[in-house]
């Protein structure tokens, strides 16, 4: 075991982006077989270190070689050839072709001498890799089609396509629901088993210690440590992660009984039917669902995103018809989207710029922007929020997923609106923000915001939640407070009827 | 899980059930085209009758074939994301180049062959300059826009050029079938483009670019490349319109392919093609050429006088894109 | 000095270019360093470097600086008031101006003005408060083809193809064939659409007109450029001994296609002679001769009867020809 | 945590150092412009004496003054992610509609108001169309670009229209302090216009539709308001370029403003402004309006012929995105 060659080994990797080191001396090994996390906040170089791996990125130091093998990387392809394949972060996919192009886009399976493209032999393998991820996928169908988290799956399946020696894997659970994670976990102990090296960046602890046999631990773009999982408690890499320790805090309620937004009988004729709820000002609304139920609709129908189709919406007792998310805001509902890149922020602005975005009124005077007044304020917020680099001129675009997160929640506080809607907070948010972005969540519920928090971690959902709302196929399920709120009820509420049924009647023969 | 499956099917089976009317090769978008062409057809039919002859129609295509030409190659290149304005200098410089050849003796093929080599190199310093340099397309074959026009008028004193043989000519000008050859020329080539688009890994590259360039250089997609070969698909598209023109008219006119990169745009745009790149299609562009040649064809026939003409053509763009996007909608 | 809008065709001020010298002798001899300018509508067109041919045979004749210079393209109205403007800058003794428009040149006409500098508007459009004119009368080309069909047809179904919508030239042209046509008995304007000046548009305009009118008997096309895009489409139809054909301009090609028995004719206005005598006028206003505001150039309707007389490549036997009419 | 500080201030002090040099107000990139439009001059300055001469600058000065007018609309459009085809007509239509008023005996400030109304009517017309209909830009210009050429030509029969009072003509010929007054008037609204990007929330929204539309829309910025008002806006400057230009000429003509748009697109891009939206600057492109106005005031200087003009066009055109490029690799 010692003496063995290790399947990939880094070396003094640096790398910097204008203004910042985003990896600075960065030495780790991978060894065969091995599933090696790669730990870190938002913001420790963990992206850039894969995307210099797999030849996106050019490193400015230091070397990389795999089987004892210096590795020269010039563009993505070299990476591949010398069988390195990567998971992305950010979904990489061309909408206007199908999951099949989507995969062998690149090096596709060629017929008629190399002329056109096999497409049928091509959905063919598709189907078979897919089989063991996700049977229901297409191959066939255009992969904007799908939803976000088969999307995933399309971007995992392809890196299995090129039979990789190693595959590293950013956040690939990020938008995967729990089952789904699960084979996923099992796809990886195959690999593993088949010799595959595996590197695995996620911020969920429980999914690093269950996959994981090392980790190696980055922070501000420095090697902390590499741990041996088995040796290790979670505590212990958080604590080295972050540079301090971090408490779980249990949930404390800050709900009152005056009703901050009524939704009754919303629906937008295609997806969602006849929602109605009630959320109070100083409560924390959980909303549980599979994925594909129809919880990002749903916000994005109160958010004045979408136009309902029937239904009404009362804020603070007032009756309104949001017809663009303007009016929303104006009555006071701000959402932190999902799927931030696209409908979160503006990539080459600064964070001020993106903050101040909906408060421009208050931002200016006489028609013009204070800018000194508006930097101020956002340096504040963001330096509550911890945000780094901490500096609000910089363009958004230039920071870590999670930091751009906290720029986004920053938006709406500027805004100062009294519902704030989550969609999915904390996905690929680090352990240390992500308490952070709760204790935030809680000090804004106890300010009397009425908060409602969609989140397909469970462990998320009870830890925030005054109580918790069930959806199932576009309509809201159950409703569910106090000792209700289990992951056990969440889960059976969540399933659909006819799944259920025919599970219990594939269940019984066995 | 397989609720799922169920809820997947169900959602997608509206849309599929629609396109199995549809002959696989046209697509929702192209059928709303279609539609368009047709109510263009039935109006000027009603107004005009020699307009829905055959021989007006064979004529129609005719007209529309230069444009369709051009059009194509745009499609391609706005498909991945870029534009040509390029097209009507670079036409005017192949023509010349095949026309000067053609009337100094060079054998007819070797002509056609060096006026195709003039477009091509035209739309490859176009390319390379935005493919390596990483400039603006919009930009590049502006100043393409000006340089190739320059030469060609440099290189002919600004004189057309007469002499096209005369065999030449006569098969320009003749038909297949009673098909006036250069629509087969451009059927054929259309044929040919939509395999490239629909069924080749490099019609799958264009995609990728314009789609998600990002998305695409990650994938091992050859970026450079790709977006170098739609500017000289361009460039040799532009050629053949050149020596089709060449041949009807007798002449090169280095002052030839004024404005052409507008029709051409117009064309594709009528027919899907999206500026932001990543959507276009071979078939809605041919429609779209048709669309414009079939207004223009239609006005002259009813004389409409020449200010109207522009006035009649201005609303008919903005129509065509509104009904387009009224039927996209739903498809 | 407020002087009426010009009307080149209708000024009552005027001469023959034939009279120049025997109204005001002989061409006085330069100063030595004399300097013209010329800014000429575009070079894309044969008419207008043959014009400037003419100019500049008479400054090399006499010892004369000169330049000249175009906008890059036909329609590009700043572009040509940029040129004029740093001509100007440049000290030239007088300017020679064939403008894109009546007007786009007005700013240059007046700072030419307020240096003294003398400008000669030549042909084409007619700037309204210009002291000086040279050239032929627009109008008169269409005219003097409709004439042709009045004189050599029994009448018939005609058809125009007009320039660029709203340029000057286009509109008078156009104009005067269809005016004088009309007046006739027998003769019919059943199509009048425009085709830019481009020899393309024009064949397919052709083409199409001819699916509507077989039984037409000509075309007239603003120039000759366009002229010769109907031929072809004439020829393709099959039609070229029932429809005549005419252009505008008498380019050379239009005189090979008259040779060839294509074009049926076209109308010359003598771009070369016109620049010759235009220059001729400008050495006369700095001379400081006192001419009258419009000097009139010769024009000619061009068929293969009288072709030859007129295909002269010396402009000297060519005066003699006009003379002689 | 101090020696994290250290590090990131030592990394971006090199850029900051740089900038504050310069005036705040000018960007890295408009430097990079600036220092283009230097060596242009340097390169004139050595081969024509003229060249240099004050006279001769406020001569470029005013004739850049039109294209400048237009380019700033055009730059705001463009930032939004669109792009305005038909500022030429545009102009034409708001041309002749005040001339013919100011003709007609209306006073003067009321026909230069129903002159900017009409420029900002067919912006609305655009805006409109591409905001609520959703239909692309391009297109929609393209469409104008006939349409209004269309209605100017039919309203004055395609004559121009003359007798613009004396009054009017004698401000916009005369000069503040010797300044020619165009030059003033380009030069006040331009730094209105660099206020409203720079320091009004309308330039915030501008910039985030044309970089984001969508997050834009989820963040409250009235997308469809912003769209329009840039339309508008160019609307509105192509009106004040067709007012001052009837001035200067002391007539309106339906065909003015003729190919406009490819030299205002032009002059945006040689200042910054980046075609896919997002992205572009005030004083870039006023500096690119004069670069295209010495370039060609140079080369009519030196007498080069007109088919080299085009040429040299087309190569500066092309050298200037290059110079560009380069410098901005390392901004
Ligand atoms: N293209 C870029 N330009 C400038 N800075 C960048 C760029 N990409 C990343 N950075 C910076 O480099 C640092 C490391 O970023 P990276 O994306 O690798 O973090 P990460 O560990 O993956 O974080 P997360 O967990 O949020 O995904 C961050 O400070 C980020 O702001
Ligand atoms: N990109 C897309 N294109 C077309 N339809 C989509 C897309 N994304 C989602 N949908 C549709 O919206 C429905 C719900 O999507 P989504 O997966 O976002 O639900 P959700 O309940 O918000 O789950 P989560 O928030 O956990 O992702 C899906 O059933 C799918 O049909
Ligand atoms: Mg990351
Ligand atoms: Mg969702």
């Amino acid at each position: 075991m010692v003496s063995q060659t290790p399947r990939l080994a880094v070396a003094g990797i640096e790398k910097g982006f204008p203004g910042i080191k985003a990896l600075d001396g960065v030495s780790f090994d991978v060894r065969p077989g091995e599933v090696h996390g790669l730990l870190g906040e938002n913001g420790a170089g963990k992206s850039t270190m894969l995307n210099v791996l797999s030849g996106v990125l050019k490193a400015n130091a230091g070397e990389i070689r795999v089987d004892g093998q210096r590795l020269d990387l010039h563009r993505p392809g070299d990476a591949r050839a010398a069988g390195i394949a990567m998971i992305h972060q950010e979904l990489q996919h061309i909408p206007a072709l199908t999951v099949a192009q989507n995969l062998y886009l690149g090096r596709p399976l060629k017929a008629a001498g190399g002329l056109l493209v096999a497409r049928r032999a091509q959905e063919a393998r598709a189907r078979e890799i897919l089989a063991d991820l996700d049977p229901t996928i297409d191959p066939a169908r255009p992969i904007h089609e799908l939803k976000v988290a088969q999307q995933q799956i399309v971007e995992i399946a392809r890196a299995l396509l090129y039979e990789a020696k190693i595959i590293a894997m950013d956040e690939p659970t990020s938008s995967l629901t729990p089952s789904e994670f699960e084979s996923l976990a099992a796809l990886i102990e195959r690999l593993r088993q088949e010799g595959v090296s595996i590197i695995y960046v996620s911020h969920k602890m429980d999914e690093v210690f269950r996959v994981c046999q090392r980790a190696t631990i980055l922070r501000d773009g420095r090697f902390i440590a590499t741990v041996d999982l088995a040796e290790t408690s979670e505590a212990e890499v958080v604590s080295r992660m972050v540079g301090r320790d971090i408490q779980h805090e249990r949930h404390v309620s800050h709900a009152t009984a005056t009703p901050a937004l009524r939704v009754e009988s919303l629906g937008d004729g295609r997806m969602i039917r006849d929602a109605s709820f009630t959320l109070h000002r100083g409560e924390v609304l959980g909303l549980a669902g599979l994925v594909g139920s129809g919880r990002t609709e749903l916000l994005r129908l109160v958010a004045g995103i979408d136009r309902a189709r029937s239904g009404r919406i009362q804020v603070n007792g007032q009756a309104h018809t949001f017809r663009s998310p303007r009016e929303a805001i104006a009555a006071g509902i701000g959402l932190v989207p999902e799927e931030r890149k696209k409908d979160g922020i503006v990539r080459d602005r600064s964070v001020a710029s993106n903050i101040a975005l909906p408060s421009m009124r208050r931002f200016s005077r006489m028609g013009l922007i204070r800018r000194r007044v508006l930097r101020q304020e956002a340096t504040d917020l963001m330096q509550q929020m911890n945000l780094r680099p901490p500096n609000v001129d910089r363009a958004i675009g230039q920071f870590s997923g999670g930091n751009q997160q906290k720029a986004i929640i920053g938006r709406w506080l500027a805004a100062d609106v009294d519902i704030l809607l989550f969609d999915e907070p904390t996905r690929g948010i680090d352990i240390g923000a992500k308490s952070e972005i709760y204790d935030l969540i809680e000090k804004l519920a106890a300010q009397g915001k009425a908060i409602l928090v969609v989140s397909s971690e469970l462990p998320e959902i009870l830890r925030l939640s005054d109580r918790v709302m069930v959806m199932r196929e576009g309509q809201i399920a159950a409703t569910l407070a106090g000792a209700e709120i289990t992951e056990a009820n969440i889960a059976a509420h969540a399933i659909p009827q006819s799944k259920r049924r025919g599970r219990s009647l594939a269940a019984e023969p066995a | 899980m397989s609720s799922k499956m169920t809820d997947t099917t169900d959602a997608t089976t509206p849309a599929r059930g629609l396109r199995s009317v549809l002959p696989a090769s046209l697509s929702l978008r192209d059928a709303g085209t279609l539609l368009g062409l047709v109510l263009i057809l039935i109006v000027f039919a009603s107004l005009n009758p020699v307009f829905l002859t055959a021989p007006n129609l064979l004529n129609i295509l005719q007209q529309s074939s230069i444009n369709a030409c051009i059009a194509l190659g745009m499609t391609f290149v706005i498909i991945s994301g870029g534009i040509d304005l390029s097209v009507g200098p670079t036409a005017a410089l192949s023509a010349v180049a095949g026309a000067a050849l053609m009337a100094a003796g060079v054998p007819v093929p070797l002509a056609i062959l060096a006026a195709l080599a003039t477009g091509m190199a035209c739309g490859l310093f176009n390319g390379t300059l935005i493919a390596f340099a990483g400039l603006q397309p919009f930009i590049v074959t502006l100043g393409g826009l000006s340089l190739y026009r320059a030469l060609a008028l440099i290189f002919t004193g600004g004189n057309p050029i007469f002499g096209i043989p005369q065999e030449f000519r006569a098969v320009i000008n003749g038909d297949v079938l009673g098909v006036p050859v250069p629509v087969v020329i451009i059927g054929v080539i259309a044929a040919l483009l939509w395999v490239v688009l629909n069924r080749s890994p490099f019609g799958e590259y264009i995609l990728a670019v314009g789609g998600n360039q990002e998305a695409a250089r990650i994938a091992g997609v050859p970026v450079a490349r790709t977006k170098i070969t739609v500017y000289v698909m361009s460039g040799g598209l532009a050629s053949v319109a050149a020596l089709i023109l060449t041949g009807r008219l007798g002449a090169a006119d280095p002052t030839m392919g004024n404005l052409w990169e507008l029709d051409a745009i117009a064309a594709a745009a009528i027919g899907g093609a999206s500026l932001m790149g990543g959507k276009g299609s071979v078939v809605g562009t041919l429609l779209g050429a048709v669309i414009l040649g079939s207004l223009r064809n239609g006005l002259t026939l009813m004389n409409v006088q020449a200010f109207y003409q522009l006035l009649a053509t201005g609303i008919i763009i903005i129509l065509a894109m509104l009904i387009d996007r009224a039927t996209r909608g739903r498809g | 000095q407020d002087l009426a809008p010009l009307n080149s065709d209708e000024e009552p001020d005027r001469m023959e270019w034939s009279e120049l010298d025997a109204r005001f002798g002989e061409l006085p001899a330069p100063e030595a360093g004399t300097a013209v300018g010329g800014v000429s509508k575009t070079l894309t067109n044969e008419y207008w470097r043959s014009l400037g041919e003419g100019y500049e045979n008479l400054a090399q004749e006499y010892d004369v600086k000169f330049a000249y210079q175009a906008a890059p393209s036909e329609g590009d109205q700043l572009g040509q008031l940029s040129i004029a403007e740093n001509m100007i800058l440049q000290g030239y003794d007088a300017l020679l101006f064939s403008p894109q428009t009546d007007n786009n040149l007005q700013p240059a006409l007046e700072t030419a003005r307020a240096q003294g500098i003398p400008v000669l508007n030549v042909n084409d459009a007619v700037i309204p408060s210009v002291e000086h004119y040279v050239g032929n009368v627009q109008r008169d080309n269409g005219v003097r083809v409709a004439q042709w069909f009045i004189d050599n047809t029994e009448g018939g179904k005609l058809a125009v193809i007009e320039g660029q919508p709203g340029v000057f030239a286009a509109g008078q042209r156009t104009d005067g064939f269809t005016s004088t046509i009309e007046e006739a008995e027998g003769f019919e304007v059943v199509a009048s659409v425009p085709a830019n000046w481009s020899r393309e548009q024009a064949y397919d305009a052709a083409s199409t007109i001819l699916q509507q009118h077989p039984d037409l008997i000509g075309f007239y096309a603003n120039n000759d450029g366009m002229a010769l895009g109907v031929v072809e489409a004439v020829k393709n139809a099959g039609l070229q001994e029932q429809v005549a054909v005419f252009g505008t301009d008498g380019i050379s090609d239009a005189y090979a296609s008259i040779r060839a028995g294509d074009l049926t004719g076209t109308v010359d206005s003598f771009p070369v002679l016109t620049g010759e005598v235009a220059m001729e006028v400008a050495l006369r206003l700095v001379a400081g001769q006192d001419l009258p505001r419009v000097v009139a150039t010769p024009q000619a309707l061009i068929t293969a009867d009288n072709i030859e007389q007129y295909a002269v490549e010396d402009t000297a036997a060519l005066r003699d020809t006009l003379l002689a009419q």
